[in-house]
């Protein structure tokens, strides 16, 4: 358990150290690496055990985070965690006068605490997690001279890639967890039937993406721009060794069609990024190629039912590939460009350098004392036995010679060549770690029969024809490279191999420009419509607006119609108002004053008059009160 | 039959008044005095003013000798000798006296002289004097009687003669007895100083006559009223009763000339203030006593 | 027929004639004392209906009050002794009519109603003064008081409109 | 159907009629407040002819007699009071001038 947090949060931590004290870089880095290296050491020795360590952590109700460092897991741990640690130690030494230092290792570990959650993910939804967290980390260092030109564009064009492709893993995993009710690996592997079958469909997409297989490769040779440790580290070992370990994991769950799939795409993939490395201009491109070819050769290995070969070949090419990639830095240092005629005679210009580079690429030809004769062979046995054989045998042949063809060239465009007048400058760090991946790669042959044991994997027996193939092929390959000028040995596919074999424009063709065609194409689409919107709106406000002002115009007549009339109103209502009202009125008081004063002559004043009123109301009383009995 | 023994009575009486009054005027008293100038009187020539109202100026001492006689029909000389015996027999005197008034009135309107019609209106003032002051002390006799016919006011008076029961009554009575007959000094309208004879100066010859017949009427019927009211009419011990108020009213009229002589003549003014705020006050009071002795002494 | 009749019918009559001479004559005490004569001539139609006490109080009353009333003529009007036989009088038509139609009027209702039968029984002279004073000071005592009361309020209201202000020469 | 009843009845009527016409045509206060005497006097023949010979045996009637001879005197001495006022103002009682109520 402690060894398994170690192992991740070693190097996690150290970023954060890194990032937040920003001094004492290089300490940090490599207390970081060691640690992490010591953890997988002991993770593996644990393994090997027998027992797998496991840690459950909670997350969500149902689905905890699962580590498992079973002996499989715990070698590619310990894979990832040495060849880690020398490119750091290499990196230190690329990087010295590079201004954003901190941001680059902080990156590295990051990506390396990533990679190590990946391989000892126990279940779906922490490898997704992991899975994620590379991709990004990846995209973080391709585009780590963000300032330089197209490097963004590439950083976004490998994220893309890698994206879409996951969508793959995605659905595959959740058909696993559905199907198994679980989401525990080995819990899922033993699902059977359509749901196993698509499911390996979608991993083999989701491998494809990852591991740049055909038609997905094109964004490795791209992602070349970023620096020579990140190529090293990822482009070789760890990320694009996702693809490979998700398959290789899943072997046992995968139907017989999808091996098949699975095999006649690595077998494309190992020939036409053959081609391609062979018809390339420029060292770094040529080695992303071989990275691609290779591992289609890891899938032609799990297609024939031999995921231990493929393991063991992954392993191998690891090694081999880093230190191919940290000696092509070594040369770009000298010469600042990687491209093979700017490169001639570097290789002399550094002899030991040169020697590694050599032993290395005869190593990955497939030369017997050398790893790389081992894992091929396995790959050659396996292909043999394999149903498919009549399909997986050439391809793996041919990838094969393909591969020890175009080492042959990258040795001659480095060796031949003007010796340069080379300034001599003193490389320890880089050469150092160079130096320990090489002697990796050569010496780790002999050791796979112990790991083969470890893995108790039943390794296919190797019939003696087995050998000679692999090393016909090998031999053969090396001789052409070194002795015929790839355009002559390409002859008609020179042109398609060097621009990677476009199909009709090739992704950029058959994807982006559709789409962006597409987008375009909407976009005109939409401005059509918001024009014919614009338009129609613009025809409504227009109408309304005359509309309007039409009304506007008619109600103005009418109002002025209606002030005429009230005019005339006002006038007739004036009129009579006077006439008739008010001379009424007038009348009236007129005629009230008129009685009151004939009623005021009737209060004279005069005594007697009023007398005389007196004796009248009461004579009028007196005859209303007599004559009342008779009336009522 | 009474009405003529009534008038013998009056002119005898009459008679022996004018030779008092003669006495009393001149010295010396002797009974042709009275004949002589009656006759005197008689044969003179009835001078008329200019102008004069005819009417009031014939009417005058005639309704004066009337009202006296009218007045003299109730007062009972003796318990079976009276003309009327009305139940309001007292009262009808008052009114029959308030045509004195009346008369006077006339006697000064008529002859259409100064000095007349002034006297005539001065006699209307002292009659607002004297008025309250002959009702009311008449109310106390009746009360006292429980009657206003004179007999029984006379016969009331049986056991105690009135003048003793309300002596106020009898003086305020007296007084207003003499107001009303004009003797001095209470002769306002034949005032000898200011008025020379007021109304009497304008009459002469048989008018004069009668006028002074009628004034001596007038005085025997107020001495009879006193008499009647509060000196117990014909009530006496020995003689007879005709006799007895005979003796009574000529003693009366003998002390009304005789005394009112010797007093100075009454201003109009003081005397309508004496008599309003001293007598009518007495006479109230009067009655307020006679009142409370009816209710209390049983005689 | 009886006599008592005639003697009202006279004394109506003079009554009447002297109301008639108090409005004809030009002079003014003559009006006066001929009003004072018609009021006898009413109290001697009181003692006539046997109404004793209150034909000598009428007569009685009247005698001094229209003596006042003379009084009173001879100081306001202007020509008391009717020498100049001025007209006195205004609006006659009218008060002709009225007068007319007044006494129409009062004598449809006397000769046209039916009074019912003439009541024989009249108490004497003596009971009837008794009975007045026994109701004066019994059942309307309240109303007899009041006019006396009233009669004293008069008295005093008349003298003081009639007494000149003491100030009257004060500005 | 009373004879003596009518004919004091008639006097009555008559005398109202006197009094009135006086009251009316006279010019001077006095004449009017003799005209009004008149009016009363026939007022009071008329109570004691219906106390004669309707309710002899009423008393009340006798009193009302009295109450209208206090009115009588009442409305003489408020007349002639008012007419000293007057008088003494106005130097006349003509009513011919006394125009000061005019409407």
């Amino acid at each position: 358990m402690t060894m398994l947090a170690l192992t991740l949060l070693a190097p996690l931590l150290a970023a954060g150290a890194i990032l937040a004290l920003r001094r004492a870089l290089g300490l940090l880095v490599l207390t970081g690496a060691g640690l992490g290296l010591i953890g997988a050491a002991g993770l593996f020795l644990g393994a090997a055990g027998g027992d797998p360590v496991t840690a459950t952590l909670p997350f969500l109700p149902s689905f905890p985070v699962l580590l498992l460092a079973s002996p499989l897991t715990a070698t590619l741990s310990l894979m990832v965690a040495t060849v880690a640690a020398m490119v750091l130690v290499y990196g230190i030494g690329y990087m010295a006068k590079d201004p954003e230092r901190p941001r680059f290792f902080a990156t590295m570990l990051f990506f390396i605490a990533a990679m190590q959650l990946l391989v000892l993910a126990g279940d779906w939804i922490t490898l997704l997690a992991a899975w994620e967290m590379i991709g990004f980390s990846s995209y973080l260092l391709i585009g780590f001279w963000h300032s330089r030109a197209g490097v963004a564009e590439a950083a976004t064009r490998a994220f893309l890639y890698t994206r879409s492709a996951d969508l793959g893993l995605y659905i595959g995993a959740f058909v696993l967890i559905g199907a198994a009710g679980t989401s525990e690996i080995s819990a899922t592997l033993n699902t059977t039937g359509t749901p196993a079958l698509i499911a390996g469909l979608l991993l083999l997409i989701a491998a494809m993406g990852k591991s740049a297989q055909v038609p997905l490769q094109d964004w490795l040779m791209r992602a070349m721009a970023g620096p020579t440790p990140v190529s090293a580290l990822l482009h070789s070992a760890t990320l694009v060794a996702a693809g490979a370990i998700l398959l290789i994991r899943s072997a046992p769950m995968l139907p017989g069609g999808a091996l098949l799939a699975i095999g006649l795409v690595g077998g494309a993939t190992a020939v036409i990024a053959g081609l391609i490395a062979l018809a390339e201009r420029d060292l770094k491109r040529l080695l992303a190629a071989s990275t691609a070819s290779q591992y289609g050769l890891m899938l032609v290995a799990v297609g024939a039912g031999a995921p231990v070969a493929a393991l063991l070949h992954l392993i191998a090419h690891a090694a081999i590939k880093s230190s191919l990639f940290l000696g092509a830095g070594i040369f770009q240092h000298d010469r600042d460009s990687t491209d093979l005629a700017a490169l001639a005679g570097a290789g002399r210009a550094r002899p030991g350098i040169f020697a590694g580079f050599a032993i290395a690429a005869l190593a990955l030809a497939g030369i017997p004392p050398l790893a790389g004769f081992y894992s091929k062979d396995a790959i050659i046995a396996a292909a043999l036995q394999s149903p498919a054989a009549p399909w997986l045998l050439p391809l793996t042949l041919a990838g094969s010679l393909l591969t020890g063809a175009y080492m042959g060239r990258a040795m001659r465009a480095l060796w031949s060549g003007p010796a340069p007048q080379s300034a001599r400058s003193r490389i320890p760090l880089m050469a150092a770690g160079m130096m320990v991946l090489v002697l990796l790669a050569a010496g780790m042959g002999p050791g796979f029969a112990t790991l083969e044991h470890l893995l108790d994997g039943a390794l296919p027996e190797a019939a003696p024809i087995v050998p000679i193939l692999g090393l016909v092929a090998g031999v053969s390959g090396l001789a052409l490279g070194w002795l015929i000028a790839p355009a002559r040995l390409l002859g008609p596919l020179m042109g398609p191999a060097q621009n990677g074999f476009r199909i009709a424009g090739g992704m950029d063709g058959l994807v982006a420009r559709p789409a962006r065609a597409i987008a375009s194409a909407c976009a005109a689409f939409e401005a059509r419509l918001l024009a014919a919107q614009i338009g129609m709106i613009r025809g409504i406000g227009l109408g309304i607006a005359r509309l309007v002002e039409r009304s506007d115009a008619a109600l103005y007549a009418f109002s002025l119609w209606i002030g005429r009339q009230n005019l005339h109103l006002g006038n007739r209502a004036r009129w009579t108002d006077t006439n008739r009202i008010d001379a009424a009125i007038f009348g009236l008081v007129a005629r009230v004053i008129a009685a009151g004063g004939r009623a005021r002559r009737l209060q004279s004043g005069f005594i007697h008059r009023e007398l005389a009123l007196t004796f009248a109301g009461i004579a009028l009383v007196t005859g209303v009160l007599l004559a009342a009995p008779y009336f009522l | 039959m009474t009405i003529a023994i009534l008038l013998i009575a009056l002119a005898i009486g009459g008679y022996f008044i004018a030779a008092l009054e003669g006495w009393l005027i001149h010295g010396r008293f002797s009974l042709a005095r009275p004949a002589l100038s009656a006759l005197a009187l008689l044969g003179r020539e009835s001078v008329l003013a200019r102008m004069p109202d005819r009417l009031f100026f014939e009417a005058g001492p005639v309704l004066l000798l009337v009202a006296g006689l009218l007045a003299a029909a109730v007062i009972p000389l003796a318990p079976g000798l009276i003309v009327t015996d009305l139940a309001t027999g007292a009262l009808f005197l008052n009114a029959a006296l308030a045509y004195v008034l009346v008369a006077l009135i006339m006697a000064g309107w008529g002859p259409n002289g100064a000095y007349a019609m002034i006297g005539g209106w001065r006699f209307l003032g002292q009659f607002i004097a004297y008025a309250m002051l002959i009702v009311m002390p008449i109310t106390a006799v009746a009360m006292r009687a429980e009657s206003l016919s004179t007999v029984e006011i006379v016969t009331s008076q049986a056991a105690l003669w009135n003048i003793a029961y309300q002596p106020i009554g009898f003086a305020l009575f007296v007084v207003a007895a003499m107001g009303l007959a004009w003797l001095p000094p209470l002769d306002l309208p034949t005032g000898a100083g200011d008025l020379a004879g007021g109304f009497e100066a304008e009459y002469t010859g048989a008018r004069l006559a009668v006028l002074r017949l009628a004034r001596m009427v007038i005085i025997l019927v107020m001495a009879g009223a006193t008499v009647t009211f509060y000196l117990g009419g014909w009530l006496g011990p020995w003689l007879p009763p005709v006799i007895w108020s005979a003796i009574k009213i000529l003693v009366v009229t003998a002390l009304m000339l005789g005394a009112g002589r010797v007093l100075p003549r009454v201003r109009e003014a003081r005397y309508l203030a004496v008599s309003w705020k001293l007598g009518i006050s007495l006479a109230l009071a009067n009655i307020f006593l006679v009142g409370v002795i009816a209710l209390v002494v049983p005689i | 027929m009886s006599a008592q009749l005639i003697f009202l019918a006279f004394f109506g009559a003079a009554a009447v004639w002297f109301g008639v001479v108090v409005f004809r004559t030009h002079s003014m005490v003559r009006s006066a004392i001929a009003l004072l004569f018609s009021q006898t001539a009413v109290g001697v139609m009181f003692l006539l209906m046997q109404a004793e006490f209150l034909g000598v109080l009428q007569i009685m009353m009247m005698a001094t009050e229209m003596s006042v009333m003379a009084i009173f003529m001879v100081m306001f009007m202007m020509d008391p002794g009717g020498m100049g036989a001025m007209e006195m009088t205004h609006q006659k038509r009218l008060s002709l009519w009225a007068g007319g139609i007044g006494l129409v009027a009062a004598l449809a209702v006397i000769w046209l109603a039916d009074w019912g039968p003439a009541a024989m029984v009249i108490p004497a002279a003596a009971e009837q003064t008794a009975d007045l004073g026994r109701e004066l000071l019994g059942r309307s005592m309240f109303i007899f008081q009041s006019a006396g009361l009233t009669i004293l309020t008069a008295m005093v209201a008349a003298t003081m409109v009639a007494i000149a202000p003491e100030t009257e020469h004060a500005p | 159907m009373i004879p003596e009843l009518i004919i004091a009845l008639s006097a009555g009527a008559a005398m109202f009629g006197v009094g009135l016409y006086g009251a009316l045509s006279q010019t001077n206060l006095v004449m009017i407040i003799m005209g009004v005497e008149l009016i009363l006097a026939a007022a009071l023949v008329n109570i004691v002819a219906f106390w004669r010979y309707l309710h002899p045996d009423e008393p009340a009637a006798q009193m009302f007699v009295l109450i209208v001879m206090a009115v009588m005197a009442v409305e003489m001495a408020v007349g002639f009071g008012i007419a000293i006022a007057r008088f003494r103002s106005r130097g006349s009682v003509e009513m011919e001038e006394a125009r000061e109520l005019k409407g």
